[in-house]
């Protein structure tokens, strides 16, 4: 029964795949985005009875359903596992994949392509179920490929555009150069323990014989896995890109749900990284330099979709730096409260985009507040919840990062802090230039400025008030969380108790958000500062709105120099290898057509090679001898 | 130096003088008389020998035979001048030292070659007479002498074939 | 000795024939007598050889001559069958065309089945001046006079080197008989006039097979003769003169002393390399099979290097070789008959305009390319695998390049006539070039797939 | 009967035949006129059956000259067509000599 | 009944296709190639049962061959590659009219036939002379039926076979040689032969020149994408999806449990070579301008990898080759022909003058980018599973080598996607794209279908080559 039910609710919206991908033209727009819909609903539907279940009787549920691969000292099943962690994440994936699925019904409506957008989607939930579901490594690296493909469809969704094109195929390549090093983790896991099961490679790692080195070259390798899926130093680059995509796909994939699964494998694992020390570090150290420099570049964004993209980069690099802290639940608390007050603001923005027919430029914006009061509404919750503001839900996530960076590292807390404020600060100035002051665009769009309907309101109002209360889930004190996921981690972390100094964390980090605030309003309501044209942009702050040009360093440093190097083999390395094959070729006919000179019809020189041909043999046969 | 070393000496300097005059004179009717004479030279080798049947036949054969089919054809190409132009320098040249080289080549090997000095065998048979000859042409080699007439009915056929005019040829 | 006699007897018989008239009979009832005279050669086989002792001293019928006499016989019969058609504008002539290959055959004949110097030098002197008289056939042609001017200047020279070689043959052992030399070449004391003669007789052969540096001939003759007689040479003659070398050296001398068995390497690797090389850049189809017929030379010579086992190979090889020489002759004359000259430019199209000889083409040239399933493959990997036997590895892998090369002309051929346009109409091709092309690339491919069907036939 | 060679010498005569076989050979490679090729390699013929004779002496064996004989038929039989051949190369080229003999070549 | 039927329907085939005329041609080789299909797999299934389907018979006395067919796991997989994707190849020529198509058909069922017996010949000569066997009828197919400039061809052809028979050329000098000392070309003999350093090494090298050029491994690669671009597409197909795997096949038959030794000694040389050649092919593929050639410098890097699998000497390494053969086969094949679809809607290869295909076709475009995922080994392709379990053995002899060979999953996805873009999306192209035919429909969906079923469930094959393979460690670790 719960392997059906299990199976059911992974294959639900694969089923939502099938018949929008095969089906999907022949109905109609709505029926096409009710299927599925309705599919991913199924799927939280059966988490939540999952989940009930699980805190009843608190055993996880493992089943093995048929041999995958086999390779000489192991074999891999096809395996699912629901326990603590794969049943929260199911949880928030699938609930928000149903209010975005909800919100995309009304924002795809215009497209041809609907029922292709929900296909996409539902293919995309259900691998990201897979990944989060499977029992072991490969079976999680399975759902892992397979969201970065539908990442990759997604994010090309308009395909008649090219520039999108190449930002999906950027993701999809950045996303393997983590995958590569996914799988040679994978690898070097499957050599030490002769498993890729998790509850297994626990086991083998509490006998606590493993090299050590091999540990940490395994765990840095599942990391760099991490770094490309979740977007950190030096991976990040394809996630701004990936704005390309239509914007619930930008608040599913690219903020709330694919873009964590990073943090979901190093949690999944962190028996293997409470191992490893030195990676932890390394962790730790790109997780707070993600999120300054995502944070810094993200001050001067101009599109509206790029500023949250940065700040998801950000945000994750917070979640990173707990993670490396050994503070998987802060993470996953955060990683929860993240998907709730991004997902919001991703669509919020999606709902301003809807209104201005596709206009993302913050430069034009202007004055929507009047006009979409509710979009504005559930807007401003999630940004001050991400802004860390009390009592909202990124507070409290955002604070516990800030309190354990403190008791770990002080230069990682300063750091953390730095890019809180400047999250307080870009969020604000995206408000301020999206909803106050006076309308900068045209007159026509102006003319049809109107609040979305209400499948796109809907769930803004719900994820807003998730935005408001999700903190409670592990409000200092009650910390359920932390209980409900203790049979996962393996080293505890310990609950913070709250003392002087935690207050004390607590108020400047309030203090510091609240100066980010002020600096922003100086800025944009009392200094009516816009930000100026791209060619106006002067000094540190062009080098920072063009993103410190990493991109064209990667483009210089290796983008470049394979293609001139394809270049170079396609048009001189390879003719030469081929004429070195023809050279032998040429060779002999050059000499067949110098001999031709020796056969020169003339009977005199035949036979002075025939006579000079005797005496060499005689000469060599009785005479050398 | 006994008579018959100064004949054999006499007759081989006829043989390799008249040979040589053969290549080297210039009118081909010239060259064919050089090599008859060469010819008489050689059965005068074969009369030494004793084989005078054998010194007969020759000089029917050759001087007889193939001698005088060499001057109808010269004759009858009208050859009897001395109008052909010498082969380039470098081709004469080659020739020369190709000569010279393979001569000697061969002479150092049968001078490297243990010849037999001292006595040679004398079985004081008869092995040249006409009659040993025939006895042996006609019982052991009968074959190859029915082969030869063989080869000079192939030999006539073809010399046939080569000049037998066609009824279809224009000329 | 039946045998002998019985292709005399045909060869006579067809010179009557034109007495009385019979030119119309003539090639089929040659035909005919051949068949009967392989049946006498085959049933040779069944009785015992021995039989035919009163003139063992000169033709010894023995496994190997019956073999090979076999395979001659089948490669006139071919060659005769061809000449119907080849002759019919010569009918005055007809008679005498092919007395002169019946001839040609007892010569060869002899040549493989001597016990006897003087049949040797005879038989080879019947077949050599044979081919003179079908080099120079076209009497009105420049090119067949010079071809035969060519042939017997240089055929001549070498006859004189090859008796030279008998001369000292017979100074040093006193004997013409090939068992008795045997017997004397092995003992001690044998004065070093025998090697010498033994060396310049080979040396002849050399020329006879075409092997490098004596192949110079070959294009030039080749290329002149008509393509009949030029067929006749590259097949009949190379196998018989290839057959009788081998003969010469297992007959005469019990085994090969390493520095000749070193001559033997050189002018081998020398004349696959020379005739493959060359053939690549030739336009003249005759003149690119004369050396590629050099290359084979230079194969078939391996074969002399395992000297005591290599009779079955050398047959095989043969064999392989000149049924595939056999067919694709057939098609270039098919072909090339009306135009006048053998370019390779005849041979455009004909994939589309005549598949059936194309394909038969293609599949000779792959056999003498050594592509299996034809039999050239078996014949050169035998030929291969006894000179690895022998320890002559790096031989075999300048045999192997040289394959390599050989399939770059082998294909140009086939690359004209399945990529390039014809240029001009083809005439119809009577039936007897299909016929014997067929039958010879079918006989080919039959060897290929039961090699044993020679190869026991030695052992 | 007494052997000549007692006197002579077979080495002798293998000189005189080498040195004659050669002069056949020079006279091959040194003139171009055909006619007087084909008298060297008669030479050469000669050459060898004057060798045949003495080694048939030194063995006091008759197969040496009988094999004089057939190599004598040979040679007739060459001359012969070699002089049909020539015959017909002079009637259709007006000459015999053998270096205009080029058309085939390469 | 025993394997040879499979060897006899097949040539049958082909003479019954040559003799069934220009119309009927196609439908003649298909049932055929069906026939065989059906043919091999019940044989499959009498295997499993246990029962014995090899075939050994007498040929010839000397030498010594034997009609030797053994059908192991291992060569079954082949053979069922084989004769799987001859019916799809031939099924997808159906759009193609050709001249002479008698010819064509006849050509490309015996070429089929050759190279079942390559898979199945454990006699040496007999294996040598299948593997030739197999390069005529390829060689005719390109020149004949093939594209593109004539004389260009003609040079690209002539080379790929002159290369190629001289690579082989050597294996059979290798073949002589050890016959030369077993006596035997039954590769039960061969195995058992004691054979010194040296004379390992020099046979190694001379299988090792005949197998390089055929699978190919890089520099030995040179004749391959020019042959590819000319060939027709269904002369492509065979070459890519089935005649490079008798290479691979070979090494594994053939060259690793002969010469092992030097195999052991070489291996860093032999795996160093063939991961350059997946890196060098990923980079060549980058910047071509033609779509065949292209997806041959795909082929390229794929088959070093399989190459590198091939010689880390452990069962991981040639289990996954196995896989990975059958996915590369199944997988390049629907790419040829994916490009075949689109030359025959445009007539041009050239990825420039394409674009914009998407929006008219998507079914087309679906299936298209199904075969591209499953080329760059998404997880859920078969071909993840080979190159999974590829990378693995490599990784078991050195991490580097995994790291290195794995760099083909990231420029792999930049090539095929990069040419994705090029050729299917953009701005609607303005030439018309017909949507794909059903028969068109059917090639794809088979070959899809069998990709996505043993990327899920690839135990079948896995299980059926396994113990053949241990028997080959055995010999090579012996």
């Amino acid at each position: 029964m719960e392997t059906n039910l299990a199976l059911v609710l992974l294959l639900s919206p694969f089923v939502g795949f099938l018949f929008n991908i095969f089906l999907g033209s022949k109905v109609s727009r709505n029926v096409s985005g009710a299927i599925g819909t309705l599919t991913v609903v199924v799927s939280f539907l059966l988490s939540i009875c999952f989940f009930a279940q699980l805190n009843q009787n608190g055993k996880p549920f493992e089943i093995a359903l048929f041999d995958w691969i086999q390779v000489s000292n192991f074999k891999l099943d096809f395996g699912i596992l629901l326990d603590q962690l794969s049943l929260l994440w199911l949880l928030f994936v699938t609930g928000i994949g149903s209010l975005i699925h909800l919100y995309s019904i009304s924002y795809m409506h215009d497209d041809e392509n609907m029922h292709k957008f929900f296909a996409y989607l539902n293919l995309f939930v259900f691998f990201m179920i897979t990944l989060v579901i499977g029992s072991n490594l490969l079976v999680m690296f399975i759902g892992w490929e397979g969201v970065g493909l539908c990442s990759y469809l997604l994010i090309g969704f308009w395909y008649k555009n090219q520039p999108y094109n190449d930002a999906a195929k950027k993701a999809f390549i950045m996303n393997r150069i983590g995958d590569l090093g996914f799988l040679i983790g994978m690898f070097i896991i499957a050599a030490l323990f002769s498993t890729l099961n998790y509850t297994e490679i626990k086991i083998a790692l509490s006998a606590g014989n493993a090299d050590s080195a091999m540990l940490g070259l395994a765990a840095l390798c599942l990391f760099i896995g991490a770094t490309g899926k979740s977007a950190q130093l030096p991976l990040y680059t394809w996630l701004p890109d990936a704005m390309a995509g239509p914007t619930p796909v930008s608040a599913l994939i690219h903020a709330a749900t694919m873009v964590t699964a990073g943090i979901f494998m190093v949690t999944r694992m962190n028996f293997l990284f409470d191992l490893t020390p030195d990676i932890q570090h390394i962790i730790a150290i790109v997780g707070a330099a993600t999120a300054l420099v995502a944070a810094s570049i993200g001050l001067l964004q101009n599109d509206i979709k790029k500023v949250l993209a940065y700040s998801t980069v950000s945000q994750l690099g917070l979640m990173f730096l707990a993670l490396g802290l050994g503070a998987y639940t802060v993470a996953v608390f955060h990683v929860i409260t993240h998907a709730f007050f991004k997902a919001c603001l991703f669509l919020g923005s999606g709902s301003v985009i809807h209104g201005l027919h596709g206009e993302q430029d913050m430069r034009k914006m202007g004055g929507l507040r009047k006009a979409m009061p509710i979009t504005f509404w559930t807007m401003m919750i999630s940004t001050l919840a991400i802004a860390g503001i009390f009592p909202f839900a990124g507070f409290w996530s955002k604070d516990e990062i800030l309190m354990v960076a403190f008791e770990h590292n002080k230069v990682l807390w300063v750091v953390a802090s730095i890019a809180s404020i400047m999250t307080a600060f870009y969020m604000f100035r995206l408000m301020y230039l999206t909803f106050f002051k006076e309308f900068r665009g045209t007159e026509e769009q102006k003319h049809h400025l109107h609040e979305s309907p209400s499948l796109i309101t809907i769930p803004l109002v719900i994820l807003a008030i998730l935005a408001v209360i999700g903190g409670a889930i592990n409000l200092p004190g009650s910390m359920w969380l932390n209980h409900f996921l203790e049979p996962i981690l393996a080293a505890k972390h310990e609950a913070h108790h709250l003392g002087t100094q935690e207050f004390m964390l607590m108020g400047i980090a309030l203090v510091g958000a609240i100066v980010g605030i002020i600096w922003a309003n100086a800025k944009y309501i009392k200094g009516g500062f816009v930000p100026k044209e791209d060619a106006d942009i002067s000094g540190f702050n062009k080098t920072v709105y063009n993103k410190y040009y990493v991109d064209e360093f990667y483009t210089f440093l290796i983008v470049k120099p394979i293609n001139s190097l394809s270049n170079f083999f396609r048009t001189t390395l390879e003719p030469a290898l081929g004429k070195v094959v023809f050279s032998f070729g040429t060779l002999a006919n050059g000499i067949g057509t110098q001999g031709k000179k020796l056969h020169n019809g003339n009977i005199g020189l035949y036979l002075f090679v025939f006579v000079l041909g005797i005496c060499a043999i005689i000469t060599y046969l009785f005479i050398a001898q | 130096m006994s008579p018959i070393l100064i004949t054999f000496y006499f007759l081989a300097a006829i043989t390799l003088a008249t040979a040589f005059l053969t290549i080297y004179s210039k009118n081909p009717i010239h060259s064919a008389i050089y090599l008859v004479l060469c010819f008489f030279s050689i059965a005068g080798h074969y009369l030494l020998f004793n084989a005078q049947f054998l010194a007969i036949v020759h000089i029917i054969v050759y001087s007889g035979a193939i001698m005088v089919l060499f001057l109808f054809t010269i004759m009858l190409m009208n050859l009897n001048k001395e109008n052909e132009v010498h082969k380039p320098r470098i081709t004469r040249l080659g020739a020369i030292v190709v000569f010279i080289l393979m001569s000697i080549v061969l002479v150092t090997i049968f001078i490297n070659s243990k010849t037999i000095m001292g006595e040679y065998d004398t079985s004081g048979e008869d092995f040249q007479s006409i009659k040993t000859l025939g006895k042996i042409l006609l019982n052991e080699y009968m074959v190859p002498f029915e082969f030869a007439s063989i080869l000079l009915l192939a030999a006539m056929i073809g010399v046939v074939l080569l000049s037998k005019k066609e009824k279809t040829e224009k000329k | 000795m039946q045998v002998l006699i019985t292709i005399v007897s045909l060869g006579v018989f067809c010179l009557l024939a034109e007495i009385f008239n019979l030119r119309k009979l003539l090639v089929p009832v040659t035909v005919i007598g051949l068949l009967a005279i392989l049946g006498i050669s085959l049933n040779l086989w069944a009785i015992d050889p021995s039989i035919d002792s009163n003139y063992a001293s000169m033709i010894a019928v023995d496994k190997f001559s019956n073999a090979f006499n076999s395979l001659f016989i089948v490669l006139t019969i071919f060659l005769v069958a061809l000449s119907g058609d080849f002759y019919k504008e010569h009918q005055t002539k007809i008679s005498d065309f092919i007395a002169i290959k019946v001839f040609l055959l007892a010569g060869a004949v002899a040549m493989v089945s001597f016990s006897n110097l003087a049949m040797f030098f005879l038989g080879i002197e019947v077949l050599s001046i044979s081919l003179y008289v079908l080099a120079a056939s076209k009497r009105l042609d420049i090119k067949s006079n010079e071809a035969g001017m060519k042939y017997f200047l240089l055929g001549s020279f070498a006859s004189g080197i090859i008796l030279f070689g008998i001369c000292l043959i017979y100074g040093a052992t006193g004997y013409f008989n090939v068992a008795e030399i045997k017997d004397l070449s092995s003992g001690a004391g044998i004065p070093v006039w025998f090697p010498i003669g033994m060396v310049l007789m080979i040396i002849g052969m050399l020329f006879k097979i075409a092997a490098a540096p004596f192949h110079f001939w070959a294009p030039d003759v080749y290329e002149g003769s008509p393509s009949i007689t030029t067929a006749t040479m590259s097949t009949l003659a190379k196998v018989v003169a290839m057959a009788t070398l081998y003969k010469l050296l297992s007959g005469l001398s019990s085994e090969l002393i390493p520095t000749f068995e070193m001559v033997i390497v050189v002018v081998s690797i020398l004349s696959m390399t020379i005739g493959n090389i060359m053939a690549l850049r030739q336009d003249n189809v005759k003149r690119m099979l004369a050396f590629s017929g050099i290359s084979h030379a230079g194969f078939m010579l391996m074969a002399i290097l395992s000297l005591s086992t290599a009779a079955g190979t050398l047959l095989y090889y043969t064999a392989a070789y000149a049924l595939a020489g056999i067919a694709s002759f057939a098609v270039i004359i098919a072909v090339t008959r009306d135009s006048g000259n053998e370019l390779t430019e005849n041979f455009n199209g004909l994939g589309k305009s005549n598949p059936l000889l194309a394909a038969v083409l293609t599949a000779s040239l792959l056999s003498m390319a050594g592509i299996p399933i034809f039999s050239g493959f078996f014949a050169k990997f035998m030929l291969f695998s006894d000179a690895i036997k022998a320890g002559y590895l790096f031989l075999v892998i300048v045999g192997v390049i040289n394959s390599i090369i050989s399939v770059g002309y082998y294909f140009k051929l086939i690359l004209a006539m399945y990529t390039k346009e014809a240029s001009a109409e083809k005439p119809a091709v009577p039936a007897v070039y299909y016929l014997v092309a067929v039958s010879a690339i079918v006989l080919n491919i039959a060897l290929g797939l039961y090699p044993s069907l020679v190869m026991n036939l030695l052992n | 009967m007494n052997n000549i060679l007692n006197q002579i010498g077979i080495e002798n005569y293998i000189f005189l035949s080498v040195l004659l076989f050669c002069i056949g050979v020079f006279g091959v490679l040194y003139r171009r006129n055909a006619i007087i090729v084909f008298m060297s390699i008669e030479i050469m013929l000669n050459a060898v059956n004057l060798l045949f004779v003495a080694f048939s002496t030194y063995h006091q064996d008759a197969e040496g000259q009988v094999f004089v004989f057939f190599s004598m038929a040979v040679a007739a039989a060459e001359v012969a067509v070699g002089l049909a051949i020539l015959v017909s190369v002079f009637r259709n080229l007006g000459s015999i000599d053998i270096d205009n003999l080029k058309n085939l070549k390469g | 009944m025993d394997v040879t039927t499979i060897l006899l329907l097949l040539l049958i085939g082909s003479i019954a296709t040559f003799f069934a005329g220009d119309k009927l041609a196609s439908k003649v080789a298909l049932i055929f190639s069906l026939g065989a299909l059906g043919l091999s797999l019940y044989l499959l299934n009498l295997l499993n049962q246990g029962a014995n389907i090899s075939y050994i018979g007498e040929w010839m006395s000397s030498p010594k061959v034997s009609l030797a067919f053994k059908a192991d796991g291992l060569s079954m997989a082949m053979v069922l590659l084989t004769t799987a994707l001859t019916p799809l190849i031939v099924f997808s020529s159906f759009g193609n009219s050709f001249n002479n198509s008698k010819n064509f058909y006849a050509l490309v069922l015996f070429m089929s036939f050759a190279m079942v017996g390559t898979f199945l010949a454990v006699d040496g000569l007999l294996y040598y002379i299948f593997w030739e066997l197999a390069l005529i009828p390829i060689y005719f197919i390109a020149l004949i039926w093939g594209n593109g400039d004539a004389e260009d061809r003609k040079k690209a052809v002539v080379k790929f076979f002159i290369y190629t028979l001289g690579g082989s050329l050597f294996m059979l000098i290798a073949f002589a040689y050890l016959y030369s000392k077993a006596g035997s070309f039954l590769i039960g003999d061969l195995y058992q032969l004691e054979l010194t350093g040296t004379e390992e090494f020099w046979i190694f090298l001379a299988f090792f020149l005949a197998y390089a050029i055929k699978i190919p491994i890089i520099p030995f690669h040179t004749w391959q994408a020019k042959v590819y671009q000319k060939a027709p597409t269904v002369g492509t197909m065979l070459l890519s999806g089935i005649m490079l795997k008798m290479g691979l096949y070979s090494v594994i038959r053939w060259q690793l449990p002969i010469a092992p030794s030097a195999a052991k000694a070489y291996m860093p040389i032999l795996i160093g070579l063939s991961i350059a050649g997946v890196i060098y092919g990923s980079i060549v593929a980058l910047r071509q301008k033609d779509l065949k050639k292209l997806l041959a410098y795909s082929s390229l890097a794929h088959v070093g990898l399989i190459a590198a699998g091939c010689y880390t000497l452990t069962l991981d390494g040639l289990s996954g080759v196995v896989s990975q053969m059958i996915a590369h086969g199944f997988v390049i094949v629907g790419l040829f022909f994916a490009a075949e679809v689109i030359f025959r809607r445009y007539e041009t290869r050239t990825i420039a003058d394409l674009g914009g295909i998407r929006s008219q076709t998507p079914q087309f475009t679906s299936m298209f980018m199904i075969l591209v995922l499953a080329s760059v080994a998404l997880p859920g392709t078969f071909n993840f599973v080979g190159e999974f379990t590829v990378l693995y053995s490599l990784s078991q002899v050195n991490i580097w080598y995994a790291v290195l060979g794995g760099t083909t999953i990231i420029l792999g996805a930049y090539y095929m996607l990069k040419m994705f873009q090029n050729v299917m999306l953009g701005e609607t192209n303005t030439k018309v794209f017909a949507e794909v035919t059903t028969n068109e429909a059917i090639t794809f969906v088979a070959i899809i279908a069998f990709l996505l079923f043993f990327g899920l469930y690839p135990k079948p094959i896995v299980d059926l080559v396994t113990p053949s393979l241990n028997e080959i460690l055995a010999v090579i670790n012996k």
